[in-house]
């Protein structure tokens, strides 16, 4: 089905809870109104109502679950700001944006394989919770890779339930398979009816799309990143090159994070 | 509408003395999910080109300590797009607030191409006026811009000046040795009024990659972190021009930060990169003012240049260190 | 002592690349307390005249975001009270780090008097070298000042050029459209090197009092809030004039902040304002930088300028916005 | 005596625990290494070790007291940077640089009379402590004004117990006397052998020097403010108009913030 847009708007809420999921990694979760509505594949511009000493500008999440009630976000602390927000405590309030973006086109198939690298896992989750609801006998297939065994986020057996296969790689081989997601998925390119999601690391969607072209599937859909200031199509920071321009770019955060494969240059 | 906070800017009126600055806020439709743009004093669009323009390769943004910087390349639809695809709809959500169009070229020949477009369409584009964004790069002399040459600028306002009858404000590059001089030519032009400050040169190095983190090396500082730069020129050119009209930019994120513009000598403020972290600043900024106002009873026209009344421009800037 | 932070800049060799920035460490003695001034790469003094000077009426001092402007106007014991009161301490503790006079004055002459000054005192002081701030009014023209006039500018940097043989460096403005003419000046005139930013022009206005908090009404900017600005014209430079040794100075704070200067083409840089919030600062900066050059097996020197071998200065600054 | 002067360093410490004294006042305590030591009138520059996101400078405040081991500063938030100090939570790493400035010179004397004007009060209970110990037999007084019985300190048992005599005003009348200490003194000021001390609001602290040379009473003791960006003599910033030139100016932080009413010009 194609998601029902929901309303975008500026919130502000109290950080209603964090837990430590991996290495340098946590759930935020929020208690958001009861009509406020979001697809998977959507984000949100983080930052506190009071002004943060290190990261003057807010970062986009993407929605990496909705359950109990509540908005989950998956922080994985790399940089200035990520690391600042992950020491925020419950209570503090944070200024939500969104939700924002084109989310996950959700067509009916057969078989849908989410392929995740690092923190790229985020918004697979709620993909895989919306899927399993809307399309009870579709297969559900996430294949996830991390550096190592530390950052690797062990799923509960509720998320572990979303999957009927879930497999493992770690680039050190300290979990899992070892190699990448890429490498493991050796033999299974070719198969057909598959509907294909990805995210992570820009040089592992590169070497994913390149695959996928080399197999001929189409549609397939990757959640990008890029830099952005804004994040709902202001400020023209976040642009990513057109694979059959004009245009030259398109906005990421208005025209993505979600793009299928054969649309932007690698 | 609160008639304390009403301004006029030389032949425009505004019904509160906050605008939307231009590249900030789009073409506007994007900003209407979060407050009705009509309640603005004003809306500036994307500095527009005759032609369209991609921009520059990314990374274009890099956050810096209370600011960013920028490296957008005035990336645009194009004259014909603007008027065709998004004016339909800012005209339709803009109501009171007064629009102003920006607009720029890469030499001052298309500053008055571009400005001849905007006048045969402004009954179409319904604006109220215009914004010269001079920073743009110098085709002639690589490494500045036109902004910051007083010749090329002079053929830049006076083109636009010739082709047009609409309030022309010169929005000024604070990258300058001194504003004045600027300000003094456009005024000779014919311009209505300036706006300023523009982004100030800037750059971050990425510590991992060795190599600036913007794609084009460097770009325009913006945010908090500038305030203090744009209140000194908005002072210092009220001192130098008592009348001229003034639209002050630069670093404002709260109420205290606008009325600091209006106070310094601005008529009426615009918001730029605070819109980012919060888009509804310009609203709590109005909001801000009108409490002011009516608690002080006062008025923004009365509280514009007050900063002057001790007349303390003295040694203004000269003894720092 | 790291031989993987020793930096050599024009005809002085430095220890480590971690000079105290000028007005920002008085004299010297107040800092023994906290750390040996003998650490540091250099001192750099508080600006000095042949007169004393007052300085300006206070307030002196407003807090920005991420920054502060400061109107001290130069307040100075003047040459003899600090070669009879001052330079006995100071030579005592700054040991192996090299002492850089910072010399100015009220009009081109006063520059030639200061340093023939200094040259006939050389030897007393135990100075290495001498940094040239022309941050002061421009008497002939009210309102610039002589480090944004290039007459002016030239003269005083001859003047302390005919005067003495001591090394020459010369602290940059960026209240310019362009540093680059100044250096190239500079150079020209026989100057050794450049150390650059000095603060930028800013004012703040208290919304209570509605005037300028200042004493004089504006003043100069500093800290992290300006840290982009002097990055930009620090790549500018090394861009322009690959071999001028330049001395990065702006809103550093910590050995990231000191990295981006190196990188940016600087071979050493300067630590100001962030001095006041943390006396370790240069410190900090100095262990941090060791640890960097260990880790990654380089060299400050390897590291200087590193940032240019992309070789992506193209559009420089012109395309922001 | 004449105080020893202390070790001046830079001390990086977790606020141990504050406690409201009354409105927009607090106080905050430190527990200072056991060799740290400063005398009454001397202050600190406090900031925290983490950057602010509101107050870039750090923010000088007078030694409160020492007592049970710890460190008091008596804190008022009046703009923005106090104001923030203020809603740290104990555990917050702070950088302390000081002992800084002149302190009180603590002559021998059978009266010893402190004015204080709102958190003027600040330096007066260690100054009051460390007199009762060293002259047991003097008097001790404090005339304390505030604006209103809201921000009026009530001091504690053991705080009353430092001084003889202490008598409190009020502008609104709210509590104590209406009307200022200045004007309360009325007819005190012509009595002899009093050590006076006095710290407040300007104007409070230029209308008392101006009664006090009315009256020919010298050595009188002033802690005065002014802004500072160091705290340590070198930014120039904190400067004070002489009373007899030259020089023009003291550093309030260097030659102060102690200083003879007859030395500034007020
Ligand atoms: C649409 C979208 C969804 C995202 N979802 C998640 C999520 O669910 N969970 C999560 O942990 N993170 C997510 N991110 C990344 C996160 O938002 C941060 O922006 C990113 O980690 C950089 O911010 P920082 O403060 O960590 O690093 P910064 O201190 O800002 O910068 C450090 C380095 O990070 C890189 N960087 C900076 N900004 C970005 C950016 N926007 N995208 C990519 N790299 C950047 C740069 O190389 C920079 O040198 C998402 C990003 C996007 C664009
Ligand atoms: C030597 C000394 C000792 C002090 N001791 C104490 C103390 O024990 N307890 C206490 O609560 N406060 C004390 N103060 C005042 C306190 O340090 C703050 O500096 C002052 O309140 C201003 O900081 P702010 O953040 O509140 O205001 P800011 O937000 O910095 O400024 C707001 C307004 O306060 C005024 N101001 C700014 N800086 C100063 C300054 N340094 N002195 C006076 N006015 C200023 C200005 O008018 C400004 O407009 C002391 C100040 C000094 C100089
Ligand atoms: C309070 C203060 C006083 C200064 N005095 C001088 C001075 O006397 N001579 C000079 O050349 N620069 C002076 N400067 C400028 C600094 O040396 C430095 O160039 C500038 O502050 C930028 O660096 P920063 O951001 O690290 O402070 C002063 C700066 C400050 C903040
Ligand atoms: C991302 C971005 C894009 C901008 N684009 C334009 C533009 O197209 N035309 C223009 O005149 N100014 C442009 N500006 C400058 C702003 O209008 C404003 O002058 C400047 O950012 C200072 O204000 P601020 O600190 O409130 O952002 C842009 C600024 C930013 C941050
Ligand atoms: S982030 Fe601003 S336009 Fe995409
Ligand atoms: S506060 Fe810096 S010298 Fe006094």
């Amino acid at each position: 089905m194609t998601p029902s847009s929901a309303a975008t708007g500026v919130l502000a809420l109290p950080l209603d809870s964090t837990a430590d999921i991996a290495a340098g990694t946590s759930w935020l979760r929020f208690r958001p109104p009861s009509d406020a509505a979001c697809e998977p594949g959507q984000f949100f511009m983080l930052s506190t109502v009071a002004p943060s000493p290190v990261a003057y500008l807010g970062r986009p999440f993407s929605i990496g679950d909705v359950r109990d009630g509540q908005w989950l976000f998956m922080l994985r602390a790399l940089g200035r700001g990520t690391a600042w927000i992950r020491t925020l405590e419950s209570g503090t309030m944070m200024r939500l944006i969104g939700p924002l973006g084109v989310p996950f086109v959700r067509r009916a198939s057969p078989v849908h394989r989410m392929i995740a690298g690092g923190i790229g896992l985020a918004p697979f989750l709620f993909l895989a919770r919306r899927l399993r609801a809307e399309q009870p006998p579709a297969r559900i297939e996430l294949y996830y890779g991390e550096r190592d065994a530390h950052s690797h986020i062990e799923l509960t057996a509720d998320e572990k339930s979303l999957f009927d296969n879930v497999e493992r790689f770690t680039d050190d081989g300290s979990l899992g398979t070892a190699g990448s997601v890429v490498d493991g998925l050796e033999n299974r390119w070719a198969e057909a009816d598959v509907a294909w999601y990805g995210c992570g690391p820009q040089p592992m969607l590169r070497a994913a799309a390149a695959k996928l072209e080399e197999y001929d599937v189409e549609g397939a859909q990757f959640a990008m990143e890029e830099r952005m200031a804004c994040g709902f199509g202001v400020c023209q920071a976040c642009v990513v090159a057109n694979q059959d321009p004009p245009p030259r770019y398109r906005l990421l955060c208005t025209e993505g994070p979600v793009v299928e494969t054969g649309k932007v240059a690698w | 509408m609160n008639e304390r906070l009403v301004v006029t800017c030389g032949r425009i009126t505004f019904q509160n003395p906050v605008l939307a600055a231009s590249g900030t806020f789009g073409y506007g439709s994007e900003f209407e999910r979060f407050f009705p743009l009509a309640s603005l004093g004003g809306f500036v669009t994307k500095t527009l080109f005759v032609e369209p323009r991609d921009g520059n390769p990314p990374p274009r943004v890099a956050e810096t300590s209370a600011g960013m910087i920028n490296s957008i390349g005035l990336a645009n639809v194009g004259w014909e797009a603007f008027v065709a695809e998004k004016v339909p709809d800012l005209k339709a959500i803009v109501g009171a607030a007064r629009m102003l169009v920006n607009i720029a070229g890469n030499a001052p020949g298309e500053y008055r191409a571009i400005a001849a477009r905007v006048e045969s369409d402004r009954e179409r584009v319904g604006c109220a006026g215009i914004e010269v964004n001079v920073s743009c790069p110098n085709v002639k002399e690589g490494g500045t811009n036109i902004g910051c040459d007083l010749d090329q600028f002079q053929a830049a306002v006076r083109g636009v000046r010739e082709e047009t009858s609409l309030p022309v404000f010169v929005k000024l590059s604070p990258n300058v040795a001194d504003v004045v001089p600027f300000a003094a030519c456009a005024i000779d032009e014919g311009a209505d009024g300036v706006s300023l400050i523009n982004t100030v040169y800037g750059m971050q190095i990425d510590i991992e990659k060795r190599r600036p983190v913007l794609g084009t090396g460097s770009g325009g500082l913006s945010g908090p972190a500038i305030l203090p730069i744009g209140v000194y020129w908005t002072y210092k050119l009220r001192a130098a021009f008592p009348d001229l009209p003034i639209l002050g930019i630069g670093g404002i994120a709260t109420w205290r930060d606008a009325l600091q513009y209006l106070l310094a000598g601005a008529h009426a403020i615009q918001v730029g990169t605070a819109a980012f972290v919060n888009p509804l600043a310009c609203v709590e900024i109005i909001a801000g003012l009108g409490r002011y106002c009516s608690q002080r009873d006062t008025t923004i026209a009365e509280l514009s240049g007050a900063a002057h009344r001790g007349g303390r421009l003295a040694e203004a800037a000269v003894w720092t260190g």
